[in-house]
């Protein structure tokens, strides 16, 4: 019972999850972890299809493609403008 | 009857939605009225399902999945008293509070109604829940709330860091209750709380149900504020307008001991019982370092507000050792110190939002003597920390005996003394800002408290003898707790009906309800030497140490080099502590939880 | 406490942490091994008394409907706290001048909106069949309402993001399934109870009143998302808009 | 092998926690949060798994098949939820202290101490 339980696919999906969290963590650089963090929550879609969970796949889709990067790339791109305005006027 | 038990969270939620859908429509009064009605409606249900519960432990399964073959499918509410206790003192402080704001933030956006509302109804739905996962729902719409709440109206950096201090360190504590939930799912195969610890009861604790105790309980340890998870706390206090402060210190800690309790008796007793004393030592020991600590912050703040959030600590402390201890006489003391503490503790953050909005000031020095412009605010504050003290038959005093007797009938004499202590000191802490603004003594310079606290959000003029009704009446309830007649011993029946898991899960899942119990005696009990002795000794120390607070340059050189070179040092180590740097909280949260699952590892696994 | 400090005392933690974890994590029945109870339960149960084919909506929206009726106030109760913190001292503003000028990004950018709008409205629609339902798809609709603005501009999209229409209808949405609940409730059931047990497995009317709580969730979902986008839209656009 | 689900679990939440830490920027440490977030939903996923089930949606599919469990699907849904609703919060209370502090470090940010 205990033995090859895990599909490849499985195996790969997971690999790349593990894989995805320090990147999303190392990445220091404002537009690079938006566009590592998406592409985790990628790998996060797919390990769900994997897992036979479509509705949370659906779920993490929506919100993965649409909800957070919108939020992220504002608070992003605000902290940048004010940041540039700053450093423009000293 | 049943048909009562959703109503509490449901009503302040269905109003909150009638707030927000009509804020563009509906005068602003009649969307005022539809706030106070929701908060209302919800704390009358509350009484009226705490009174029932009296009787009989009350249940509903919400869509009317009942257990099929003592298997839970849908999801119940649980009313027995202590719960429904809760779901009252959380419900009855949101209705006060908000009674408070209508003439404190009148100028207020209509979503603060509507925050008040979700938070009020979330920790009512907290208290009542009888699945671990719907606990967790309520937890996170409670913590949602509270930090907007936290964040509400501020426009300076420091207020907003605290926000962000409370939300995160909550959200980690969150993650780590819902790890905790899926272990015990992945064990039991269930989220209802009786079947979890049907499944569980007569197994040996293993790796897994071991560190699920652990996760669940740091995770709720953190909302309660024991230390070392208790750094947050203070920042949100300090952030806070001044009603929602009153419950946040009043109640919403308080959920988080709660759900220890609910998750011990329910759950993990089935498969610990064995090793109870191994549980306590570690809980035990958490508490005292908690109420030592909360105290002695407490002392050396000036920050009103924030002093009084650190006093919160020191009694929680004091009631994590009541319900670590295990016995259903100090689970009682628990409750009863931690209802008159929540009245108390209201009514004093509600005096401090007086003085805000007199003063526009909330710190200690700054406002030295100004106070004696409202002597009747300087003796609803005085009263107040006394009555936090435990003077014999006042305000905390029925928990301490309570405690008191509980750890004495366990052979635990040590306790005792060190809760007397720290009772004391936080007390003293709020007796000297009291002498200091209200009276006008001691000088109005003191190196030894904390930097001046940043500045607070101006907070709006207001109907003084509104604010004064609802303060007033909060204080006397709390004033009161130990000398109203029968309610000893009505709140240790409640909480021995709270210890007896066999009886939850006959009511739950097989809905056989035991006999109504015998009505407690409607008499005050006497308690005994000891307690009053121990009162007596709080009282002492809370006096003395507020006098030496205040007048501690009189004190000979002689006693004062030593006890600085003594306490200088660990005072530094404290402060640095406090960081109030979000990383350092966190770092923190993970030491107390790898050390609480390492001792408990160690001490259970055998 | 200095950052080196932090991290000296974290790094052991956090390996205890790692430790209490495996030790934990290895008590967990194999990978695959499902024991139940409660998931055969349901599957058992879902389908032939509920008139649903998606077993994880029957449990989403009717055996557990108490615990999203809580998710969708916590969602609730988030955007009221974004817009209370982000209503800062900027506001609104008319003077943003983004409108599209090319008829054909404006033509196209109109028959997307309806395209995924219908997508949303689909994905609640059949959610009791097919992967979906309340949440999915009130994120859709909401990210439709979003494409007015890269479609036509920002002061379309302003008009449109109104709150004046959007707070009733978010609470519209909230309070509609505690209202759903209560009636049940009135009726002398248990609240929340599933009260049409008809309809047709594996079509749009399948799933009883579960499926007026699914079209509630929906719509609170999509109000409150449309609100949380444009609060979020507004930080980055009005500070632009007075920059230039 | 079959360990391997809970291990990565495991390794998403230590290491979303080191970020949460050593974080020097409220929008980074938001983000951190998701990841530690996204360690319960593959923990409650895998728990829910059954070898060689389908999902747990029975269109066209014969009654009593085979299925991983739902439930743990619907919680991970509510999570789902409550994560964008507490990233939402939290950036937004980064703006504000951008707003007021210039920068997001919380390290650089010291006025609560004591």
């Amino acid at each position: 019972m205990i033995v090859a339980t895990l599909v490849p696919l499985q195996a790969v999906a997971l690999a790349l999850v593990a894989l995805g969290a320090p990147a999303v963590v190392l990445s220091r650089d404002p537009l690079k972890m938006i566009v590592v963090n998406g592409l985790y929550g990628l790998t996060l879609v797919l390990m769900f299809v994997i897992f036979g969970a479509p509705d949370v796949a659906l779920s993490m889709l929506v919100v993965g493609t649409v909800a957070y990067p919108l939020v992220v790339l504002v608070a992003i791109a605000r902290v940048r403008a004010r940041s540039g305005e700053e450093e423009g006027e000293e | 009857m049943t048909w009562a038990l959703p109503l509490p969270v449901v009503i302040p939620l269905i109003a909150a939605a009638l707030c927000t859908a009509g804020d563009h429509v509906l005068p602003r009064r009649l969307g005022d009225a539809i706030g106070v009605v929701g908060a209302a409606g919800a704390f009358a249900f509350s009484l009226v399902i705490l009174v029932a519960s009296e009787e009989h432990t009350r249940l509903t399964w919400f869509g009317g999945w009942t257990p099929r073959g003592h298997a839970a499918i849908g999801i119940a509410f649980v009313a027995d008293p202590l719960g429904a206790g809760v779901a009252a003192l959380a419900t009855g402080l949101a209705l006060a509070s908000m009674l408070y704001s209508w003439s404190f933030l009148r100028h207020a956006a209509r979503p603060y109604d509507s925050l008040m509302l979700l938070f009020g109804g979330a920790m009512a739905g907290f208290a009542l829940a009888g699945d671990i996962f719907n606990m967790f729902v309520w937890f996170e719409l409670m913590g949602v709330a509270a930090y907007a709440l936290a964040g509400f109206e501020i426009k300076h950096v420091g207020p907003i860091q605290g926000a962000i201090n409370f939300a995160v360190s909550n959200t980690v504590g969150a993650y780590m209750i819902l790890t905790g939930i899926a272990l015990l799912y992945a064990r039991t195969g269930a989220l209802n709380l009786a079947q979890i610890g049907h499944s569980l009861a007569g197994h040996k604790p293993d790796g897994l149900v071991i560190v699920a105790l652990t996760l669940l309980v740091c995770g709720f340890l953190i909302k309660a504020a024991i230390a070392p998870f208790h750094l947050w706390l203070a920042d949100a206090h300090a952030v806070a307008p001044a009603p929602v402060c009153a419950l946040f210190s009043g109640v919403m800690v308080v959920i988080g001991l709660l759900g220890v309790t609910r998750c011990y008796w329910t759950v993990f007793d089935a498969s610990l019982a064995p090793q109870a004393h191994d549980v306590r030592a570690v809980l035990v020991a958490l508490g005292i370092f908690t109420a030592v600590l909360g105290a002695v912050m407490a002392f050396l703040q000036r920050h009103l507000k924030r002093l009084l959030a650190y006093s919160t600590i020191s009694h929680m402390g004091i009631a994590l050792v009541a319900i670590a201890l295990l016995d259903e006489k100090s689970l009682g003391g628990a409750a009863s110190l931690l209802l008159a503490h929540g009245l108390l503790k209201a009514s004093l953050f509600l005096c401090c939002g007086i003085l805000l909005v007199r003063f526009d000031a909330i710190d200690e020095l700054r406002l030295h003597g100004k106070g004696r412009a409202l002597p009747l605010v300087g003796l609803m504050f005085g009263l107040g920390a006394i009555a936090l003290a435990g003077v014999p038959y006042v305000g905390t005093y029925l928990g301490h005996a309570q405690i008191d007797e509980g750890a004495t009938l366990d052979g635990i004499d040590w306790v005792q003394p060190l809760l007397m202590i720290a009772a004391g000191v936080s007390s003293a802490a709020i007796l000297r800002a009291g002498a200091r603004i209200f009276l006008g003594w001691g000088p109005a310079r003191d190196p030894l408290l904390s930097p001046e606290p940043p500045e607070s959000a101006p907070e709006r003029s207001a109907s003084m003898p509104a604010l004064l009704a609802v303060t007033g009446t909060l204080l006397v309830l709390g004033l009161v707790v130990s000398v109203a007649p029968g309610l000893g011993q009505r709140i240790e029946q409640a909480a021995g009906r709270a210890r007896d898991r066999i009886a939850y899960v006959d009511r739950v899942l097989r809905d056989h309800e035991r006999p109504a119990p015998p009505r407690p005696p409607v008499a005050v009990e006497p308690t005994t030497t000891d307690s009053v002795l121990y009162g007596i000794g709080g009282t002492l120390i809370a006096v003395g140490l507020a006098l030496a607070g205040l007048y501690r340059r009189r004190l000979p050189e002689l006693v004062r080099a030593p006890l600085r070179s003594a306490l200088g040092p660990p005072l530094q180590v404290l402060r640095l502590a406090h960081s109030g740097v979000v990383g350092d909280y966190v770092a923190w949260i993970t030491v107390g939880t790898a050390v609480v699952g390492g001792l408990w590892a160690l001490l259970l696994r055998g | 406490m200095t950052r080196r400090v932090r991290i000296g005392i974290f790094l052991p933690a956090l390996a205890g942490l790692a430790a209490l974890l495996v030790w934990a994590y290895t008590g967990i029945p194999a990978f695959g091994d499902y024991q139940g109870p409660y998931g055969f339960v349901v599957t058992k149960l879902a389908t032939p008394l509920r008139h649903m084919d998606n077993a994880v909506n029957s449990v989403t929206y009717d055996i557990r409907g108490i615990d999203t009726m809580g998710e969708e106030f916590i969602l609730f109760g988030a955007v009221i706290g974004v817009v209370l913190l982000l209503r800062g001292e900027e506001g609104r503003t008319e003077d943003v001048h983004d409108d599209t000028g090319s008829d054909l990004v404006r033509v196209f950018g109109t028959l997307a909106i309806g395209a995924v709008v219908l997508v949303g409205l689909w994905v609640v629609a059949f959610g009791f069949v097919t992967p979906g339902g309340g949440f999915q798809g009130g994120v859709a609709v909401a990210s439709g309402a979003l494409l007015l603005y890269l479609a036509a501009g920002y002061r379309e999209w302003a008009a449109f993001g109104n709150e004046s229409i959007l707070d009733p209808i978010k609470g519209i949405g909230g309070g509609g399934y505690a209202v759903i609940g209560l009636a049940a409730l009135v009726g002398g059931m248990p609240f929340l109870t599933n009260f049409f047990h008809g309809g047709v497995t594996g079509s749009v009317f399948s799933g009883g009143s579960a499926a007026f709580v699914n079209w509630s969730a929906g719509i609170e979902v999509a109000a409150a998302l449309v609100i949380l986008f444009s609060e979020f839209l507004e930080e980055y656009i009005v500070p632009l808009a007075k920059g230039s | 092998m079959s360990f391997l689900p809970y291990a990565v679990a495991a390794w998403v939440c230590l290491v979303g926690l080191y970020g949460i830490v050593t974080s020097r920027n409220l929008i980074h440490l938001a983000l951190c949060l998701t990841v530690m977030q996204s360690s319960t939903y593959l923990l409650l996923l895998a728990i829910g798994y059954v070898k060689g089930g389908g999902p747990p949606i029975f269109k066209g599919v014969k009654l009593g098949t085979t299925s991983v469990d739902p439930v743990v699907q619907a919680l991970t849904l509510t999570d789902i939820v409550v994560s964008v609703t507490v990233i939402a919060l939290i950036l937004a209370l980064a703006l504000d202290v951008h707003k007021q502090a210039g920068t997001v470090d919380p390290d650089e940010v010291r006025e609560m101490s004591g």
